[in-house]
């Protein structure tokens, strides 16, 4: 450790020594109000994630990194410049959130981040980053006090849907196909627990009776005692908006349990893929699932379950890969809008220039559909479907409207 | 005389009274409540009693695992949850490829029992493979080493699997051979929980001969009793404690087998919280004792089953379930109060001045 | 003849269990992630560092055991090498004749192309046997030559590679003035060193070990840390100095590394809590992250504007909330002392598990959701501030925890050199003989458990006001094992110990953030070296030293 | 007669094993006392039961006029009993002056706050706890090895401080078990001079438990013997040497002629 320093210190007062006589060339005048970021001839864009990528929740995570990886895979360049993946794990915590941010924060080289994967990390990170005057688009934060008006922190917008909206869809479509009795389930998660709380207020406003709220630990396996706990309250449809693993465990036993034979079964985006039908088994047959509106996602979604195929060897982990994909794309598009370029070549980016620029986006038309950010950030495009799995096979996963689609669209 | 008599009450044991007639009272209260709420009829109570069994008796399997090294070694073998893990992670392979080559439609009960024993097998490696590399060279450290160890240990082979295998939900094929209930002494039963239940007790019985009725066992519980004079009486006291950590390993796999063809899914995370559960339960029935793991791992899952229903819904308390690990944790804090070494009693050569 | 053989096999042995640890690093795909990370310029990636260096320890290890003959060193070495090549050579066969990728995911195209040299397979393979023999026989030479030589080039090496994975921390902190940071860019290339970086910083070392040789030797010249230099008159300089270094560290090392101290910070804290429980006491308390999460959530509520004015009709401000938050924690110290500490040993571990996690569960409870969040955490809680100055970033919250650490400090020494600190002591060398002595047990332990808490407390306070906003989710099993792990990695029942230990556990992780993927892999690895190897610790107390290696012949044994 | 300890009726029962069978016993204030008996007789579970390591069935046990059967161990360290071990337990990776310091634990007030504060008060009392200390480790010959850890030091040493520390809680009664176990002839020949000085220095009432016959006919003044849990004789070392249950009970166990050479001696 001493000599490393020892070696530091003489490294420093060398190159001063060199800096001093070498000859600087005029800088570039950066009038932007948040500073300017410089990329030199030949030297790669670099964009930063903020995700969590380790631990158990890693697969939120590294679903939305993937997704960025590919966009940047699609775009190969960006004005003449590579672009560079760089970033931090966030550990869906806060205070992953906060270190991770303050890391990338002190990184002056950072264009934008995509990020954060968990709402929690986005309440401790987000100021910070927006203080250092970076700009994040978060693909799979949907709590909603996040871009609200009141808490909504400058420099952040998202991709991902508020959970107001899909929870309100979900109470609306349950009503209206003749549901007057709803259990709900949560994990404890920021995500479930808003969703559903969202799903049992407006169930109640349009006039249906929330008979259970019930919640369990996503490490849970055995859910058939909560579900005999529930099935006494005597529910006509079950809506529990949790994560693949528990998921698959509540479709698979609910069926196990007297009284829940023939009880309707609702989940949200979060399990709102190939991977969660197989988890569930048999019983996901008839189970709605609401999630974005694909028949309004871009021709290109097939296209890039096929790239992630051939890139990680498997399919997507969880729901939010498209999100992320647009979340770069309207990063890259901004870039491409505000960027300069100096006689010696130089990229210059302002970064406020950068931050309106994302605020700004319009119909952009993305994976996930077509996109507009509002002055709070939310930028998704907040269609949202309710569809029915009509088979229990994975491998016939296709969502859509068409008459053989599985996930079959059915609302509205 | 009452004087003597106070003088030899202390304050810690009125506080533990106090707390222990608070519990018994919200579980007596709250168990009333519920039952005369009239919305359970006696099914549900019959559905969550099995469930808390088919539950408890994985628990109890692995429970087996911590008691056995327990009472060998006196370390908590932390990761053992891992070495429950990576046997149905592995032979999550072999089924896939038996499903895939159509071997498992054609030959469903011997594919099972080919998946059996090689998840068995590999956990048995597993454990054995972590006691010789991590355990051994810490034979005469303090109790603390090893538990670090243990604790690394477990660590490293879960992201080993995380990273070898993936981060994702694994699921284990869905048998026709597995559904449907049956008829066992007029009570309807799901098959799956009928050949979880057999299959655990079967194991058990097993275990208890061996080491009750064999060669073996005896020498197990000769080093158990002391390491130093088991060594003099000609047993080979490593390879003991190797045979030991297989054993475990075996009865681990067997549970993680039967979770992963009752639940269908394996994951690399999958080991933590039941390896938590099932060294509460070892402790619960009095850590070193083998009918006690068991007895432990039954009452747990039972207590995780019905608990948040019969003790807490009848108190109005919302979502109950999620606070079913409480329950479990403040009955086994209640017990020890009460039964200081474990429901059975500690069985563990304990030396006083 | 029969030496040699023996030596020989060894050799071989020592070339699978290397080859075996390269496949492991190779199939988590280590290589692969890190194949663009360079270390030199586009000389040397960390991803072939990996490789290379697992071969070179492996040979080099091979060749040490050969002890003078320099022959069967060099030999040695390269068997070692060849035969660690070999098993990869044979990875790569395996991929030729099967998908190895439905089971190990990042067996893909593009790991086996980085492990072929770009080559075809087939020649890749044999390059893969050449190469690692030549790497092994360098380590033999290397092992060969005289030991200040030997001595240097290894020291340039490992620091060449130290800087090259540094090499982006130390741009961020010299970044923090674009001049230096410009004038310093020549020496870094991607996220590492540029070749002249590499060359620079060699030179310097180089440089440094010449005039080591050369310089003279002061006999009387005592380690750093050596009791004698920090008394007397020199020593108050001393002092002055380090406290000095201390107060302006965050301002030299920046936000980024001031948020890495904060976080060790916190870490000493509760670890100077623990130590007292686990340490001192002998008390072995796995669910310590309580009092941590009580410590947060009183001040949360207290001063959450959220919450605060439901309860209380007014929000109060951080240093009002921090005292309850303290004595709050105790408080449950104790009332969860009273039932378990009659427990000995394990049943107190799994009951003090058992605590932690019903604190967490009830916190996320919907039962208690109306009076502390639930999921939805507490937000908007209260920074320290004195005058008009807050304390907001994270270079300003440096001081508070500062400040917390050396109360803490101060309070665990004057205790340990107490009464109660020897009660302690005695207790956990012998329960029953403690006791005997006139020391009333509950009391004891209930002392240890209170100040513990108390500490674990007070972190949680300063905890909550540097996230702002906390979750249940953030006070997990893990929190508990990894300060266990830090004091008894820095070493039991020692203070600099648990400093040292919070750097180790906490610090170096998170400096080291861009393996976030393998670093809990890496950790328990660790562990399990660290008690294999080192077990006193990396800075043990004294006596702590001597109890961690029980010889056979004692007969006093604190367990019996 | 002053009688410092009286044990009546003490019955203590493991299972179906009875240890200590309606024992009687009546120790004189100031005496040297001895207990013993062959192995398993029962000795070291009656002092168990003294000390409160174990609480009798029945029967009690009063000490100073206080009854303390069943009380915990540290109260009755506090009431003034003391002992040591037949196998030495000492602190054993704390230094010889700080098993000392343990001992004088009783007899130390200061608590948390004042140790933290480090108040005038701890001071001066600290100050006085070391001072002690040495005193009591020069008492018992090993004022040099204060900074020794316990585990270290030979075995003879181990057993004197052990003594020192029994001897730092002030007791009025001080326990020893088996005090010359292990010892060569010479080491007990000053074990022997040490517990007279003890008792004529400090004026401590002695009760110990021993097996050689040289040191027990050699320094006790009153003798019980035991076996199988009850009391089978009781007297001077004269009526003890001659009574024939005695020898019968040592008679087939090999220390007959222990009695014989001690008699000789």
């Amino acid at each position: 450790m001493k000599r490393l320093f020892v070696v530091l210190s003489l490294l420093v007062a060398a190159s001063m020594l060199l800096a001093a006589c070498g000859p600087s060339t005029p800088p570039f005048e950066c009038k932007d109000a948040l500073g300017c970021v410089d990329i030199a001839p030949g030297a790669p864009i670099r964009v930063a994630y903020a995700m969590v990528v380790e631990g158990p929740d890693a697969s939120l995570g590294i679903d939305s990194k993937r997704g960025v990886e590919i966009a940047i895979d699609d775009k190969k360049e960006l004005l003449g410049h590579s672009i560079e993946l760089v970033g931090e794990n966030t550990g869906c915590n806060a205070e992953g959130g906060q270190a991770a941010a303050t890391k990338l924060a002190a990184d002056k080289s950072i264009v934008a981040i995509v990020g954060t994967s968990c709402s929690s990390e986005a309440r401790a990170g987000a100021p910070i980053l927006s203080d250092a005057g970076l700009t994040l688009v978060s693909a799979s934060n949907t709590a909603p006090d996040l871009t609200d008006p009141a808490k909504h922190v400058a420099g952040y917008a998202r991709t991902a849907h508020n959970d107001k909206v899909q929870g309100a869809v979900a109470a609306e479509f349950a009503y209206a196909s003749g549901v007057r009795k709803a259990a709900t389930i949560h994990d404890g998660s920021l995500y479930a627990d808003q969703l559903q709380q969202v799903f049992a207020n407006r169930f109640k406003e349009l006039g249906g009776e929330i008979v259970y709220q019930a919640a369990i630990a996503p490490t849970d396996t055995d859910m058939r005692p909560v579900l005999t706990e529930i099935a006494a309250a005597g529910p006509e449809m079950i809506y529990y908006p949790i994560f693949v693993a528990a998921g698959g465990f509540v479709t698979a036993q609910v069926r196990e349990v007297s009284g829940l034979e023939n009880v309707k079964t609702m989940g949200a985006d979060g399990i709102f893929s190939p991977d969660f039908i197989k988890a569930a088994g048999e019983n996901v047959k008839g189970m709605y699932l609401s999630s974005p509106d694909f028949s309004a996602f871009g021709a290109g979604y097939t296209d890039f379950l096929k790239k992630h195929e051939t890139k990680y060897g498997e399919k997507p982990l969880s729901a939010f890969h498209a999100h992320a994909y647009d979340a770069a794309s309207i990063i890259f598009a901004a870039i491409e809008k505000v960027a300069v370029k100096d006689a010696d070549g130089t990229l210059h980016i302002g970064r406020q220039a950068l931050r309106d620029a994302i605020f700004a986006t319009k119909e952009f038309s993305g994976l996930t559909g077509k996109l507009t950010c509002s002055a709070t950030g939310d930028c998704a495009d907040p269609k949202i479907a309710v569809y029915e799995v009509v088979n229990p096979d994975p491998a016939t996963w296709n969502p859509g409207a068409a008459a053989d689609s599985n996930p079959k669209k059915v609302y509205p | 005389m009452t004087k003597s008599w106070l003088k030899r009450v202390s304050a810690t044991d009125v506080v533990m009274w106090v707390v222990s007639l608070i519990i018994a009272g919200i579980v007596i209260y709250g168990s009333i409540s519920s039952l005369q709420s009239g919305k359970y009829d006696g099914n549900t109570w019959k559905d969550l009693i099995v469930y808390g069994l088919t539950q408890g008796s994985i628990y109890a399997l692995i429970a087996l695992g911590y008691t056995l090294v327990y009472g060998i070694l006196r370390m908590i073998n932390f990761a053992h949850s891992e070495i429950y893990m990576s046997g149905p992670f592995a032979s999550y392979f072999l089924a896939s490829a038996l499903l895939t080559s159509g071997f498992m439609d054609k030959q469903p009960w011997l594919s099972l029992i080919l998946v059996a024993l090689f998840a068995m097998f590999s956990s048995m490696v597993i454990a054995v493979s972590v006691e010789r590399i991590a355990y051994r060279p810490l034979r005469k450290a303090p109790r603390l080493a090893p538990l670090i160890t243990a604790i690394g240990a477990s660590f490293f082979i879960q992201y080993v699997f995380k990273g070898l295998f993936g981060a994702g939900v694994k699921n284990y094929p869905e048998l026709d051979v597995l559904k449907g209930q049956v008829n066992i002494f007029g009570l309807e039963m799901y098959r799956i929980h009928v050949i979880v239940l057999i299959s655990a007790v079967g194991l058990m019985a097993l275990l208890y001969t061996l080491v009750m009725k064999t060669k073996l066992g005896k020498a197990m519980r000769a080093v158990s009793e002391d390491k130093d004079s088991a060594a003099l009486m000609g047993i080979n006291v490593d390879q003991i404690i190797s045979t030991t950590f297989a054993i475990g390993g075996v009865l681990a796999g067997a549970a993680g087998f039967l979770y992963a063809i009752m639940f269908r899914q394996v994951s690399w995370y999958m080991g933590f919280i039941p390896g938590l559960k099932a060294f509460t339960a070892a402790v619960l029935g009095g850590i070193g004792n083998i009918p006690g793991a068991m007895l432990g791992g039954l009452f747990l899952g039972l207590i995780e089953s019905i608990g948040p229903t019969l003790f807490l819904a009848g108190l109005g308390i919302p979502a109950p379930n999620q606070l079913k690990d409480v329950i479990a944790f403040t009955l086994l804090v209640f017990i020890l109060i009460f039964r200081p070494t474990g429901i059975l009693g500690e069985r563990l050569a304990t030396k006083k001045a | 003849m029969q030496q040699e053989k023996s030596y020989l096999r060894q050799a071989l042995e020592q070339g699978l269990v290397g080859g075996a640890i390269i496949v492991l690093i190779a199939l988590l795909g280590i290589v692969e992630a890190f194949k663009e990370r360079s270390i030199v310029g586009t000389v040397l990636s960390m991803g072939q560092t990996f490789i290379i260096g697992t071969q070179f320890l492996i040979s080099y290890r091979t060749a040490r055991k050969a002890g003078s003959d320099q022959k069967m060193a060099i030999t040695g070495g390269a068997v070692t090498g060849a035969v660690s090549g070999l098993v990869l050579a044979f990875l790569v066969l395996l991929s030729m004749l099967f998908d190895l990728r439905p089971v190990f995911l990042n067996a893909s195209p593009a790991l086996f192309s980085i492990l072929a040299f770009g080559q075809s397979q087939i020649v890749g393979m044999v390059l893969l046997v050449v190469f690692g023999a030549g790497i092994g026989a360098l380590a033999g030479v290397i092992d060969t030559l005289a030991v200040r030589i030997r001595s240097t080039i290894l020291q340039i090496v490992a620091i060449v590679v130290l800087t090259g994975l540094l090499a982006e921390l130390i741009k961020l902190v010299l970044g923090q003035w674009p001049s230096i940071g410009r004038a310093m860019n020549w020496m870094f290339a991607g996220k590492g060193l540029s070749i002249i970086g590499a060359v620079v910083v060699a030179l310097v070392v180089l440089v440094y070990n010449v005039y080591q040789a050369y310089a003279p030797v002061d006999p009387k010249k005592k380690p750093f840390f050596d009791a004698e230099n920090w008394r007397g008159s020199k020593g108050y300089v001393r002092i002055a100095i380090s406290v000095a270094v201390l107060l302006i560290l965050p301002q030299i090392l920046g936000v980024y590394m001031s948020e890495v101290l904060d976080q060790v910070g916190l870490y000493i804290l509760m670890g100077l809590g623990l130590n007292i429980v686990v340490g001192y006491a002998g008390l072995l308390d796995l669910g310590y992250v309580a009092f941590f999460a009580i410590g947060a959530y009183v001040v949360g509520v207290m001063t959450s504007p959220e919450i605060a004015p439901k309860f209380f009709g007014m929000t109060f401000t951080w240093w009002e909330a921090v005292i309850p938050a303290v004595l709050v924690a105790t408080s449950f110290g104790v009332i969860l002392g009273i039932p378990v500490l009659r427990m000995r040993g394990d049943y107190l571990a799994i009951v003090t598990l058992g605590f932690g996690e019903i604190i967490r569960i009830v916190a996320l409870s919907d039962l208690l959701k109306p009076v502390i969040g639930g999921s939805q955490g507490i937000q908007g809680i209260a920074k320290p501030a004195i005058g008009g100055f807050v304390f907001q970033d994270q270079q300003s919250l440096y001081y508070i925890i500062l400040a917390g650490v050396f109360l803490a400090a101060f309070v665990a020494i004057r205790l340990r050199d107490s009464r109660l600190g020897r009660s302690w002591m005695a207790m956990r060398e012998d329960e029953d003989v403690a006791e005997a002595m006139g020391i009333h047990l509950v009391t004891t332990k209930l002392l240890a458990f209170a100040t513990g808490a108390a500490f674990s407390g007070l972190s949680g306070a300063i905890f909550a006001a540097k996230i702002g906003s906390i979750y249940p989710h953030s006070f997990n099993l893990m929190v508990s094992i990894n300060v266990l792990a830090l004091i008894i990695v820095g070493g039991l029942g020692s203070i600099p110990g648990v400093v040292v230990g919070s750097f180790a556990l906490v610090g170096l992780p998170e400096l080291l953030r861009e393996f976030a993927d393998y670093r809990l892999l890496v950790y328990g690895a660790l562990l399990v070296w660290m008690m294999l190897n080192r077990r006193e610790g990396l800075w043990p107390e004294e006596a702590h030293q001597r109890e961690l290696y029980i010889d056979k012949d004692t007969p006093a044994d604190a367990e019996a | 007669m002053d009688t410092i300890l009286r044990a009546k009726e003490v019955t203590k029962r493991f299972g179906g094993l009875v240890a200590v069978n309606k024992l009687n016993i009546d120790i004189r204030k100031e005496s040297i006392s001895a207990v013993i008996g062959p192995n398993g007789a029962g000795k070291t579970t009656f002092f168990n039961c003294i000390t409160g390591f174990y609480s009798p069935e029945e029967g009690s046990i009063i000490f100073d006029g206080n009854e303390i059967q069943g009380l915990s161990t540290d109260v009755i360290t506090r009431t003034g009993i003391s002992r040591t071990y037949q196998n030495i337990r000492l602190f054993s990776s704390m230094t010889a002056l700080e098993n000392v310091l343990v001992g004088q634990h009783p007899h130390l007030t200061t608590g948390w706050l004042g140790a933290v504060a480090r108040t005038g008060k701890f001071r001066r009392e600290e100050a006085d706890a070391l001072e002690e200390a040495r005193r009591l480790l020069k008492f018992v010959g090993l004022s040099s090895l204060g900074n020794q850890v316990a585990r270290n030091m030979s075995y003879g040493a181990q057993r004197r401080l052990e003594m020192a520390r029994a001897m730092a809680s002030r007791p009025k009664l001080l326990l020893l078990d088996e005090p010359t176990a292990g010892m060569n002839p010479n080491e007990t020949e000053e074990m022997n001079e040490f517990i007279r000085k003890l008792r004529g220095e400090m004026g401590i009432t002695i009760l110990l438990i021993e097996h050689d016959m040289r040191v027990v006919m050699g320094i006790s003044e009153q003798i019980s013997v035991m076996d199988f849990g009850e009391k089978i004789a009781e007297g001077t070392p004269q009526d003890i040497q001659n009574n024939p249950r005695v020898i019968e009970a040592y008679l087939g166990r090999g220390a007959a002629s222990g009695l014989e050479s001690a008699k000789a001696h």
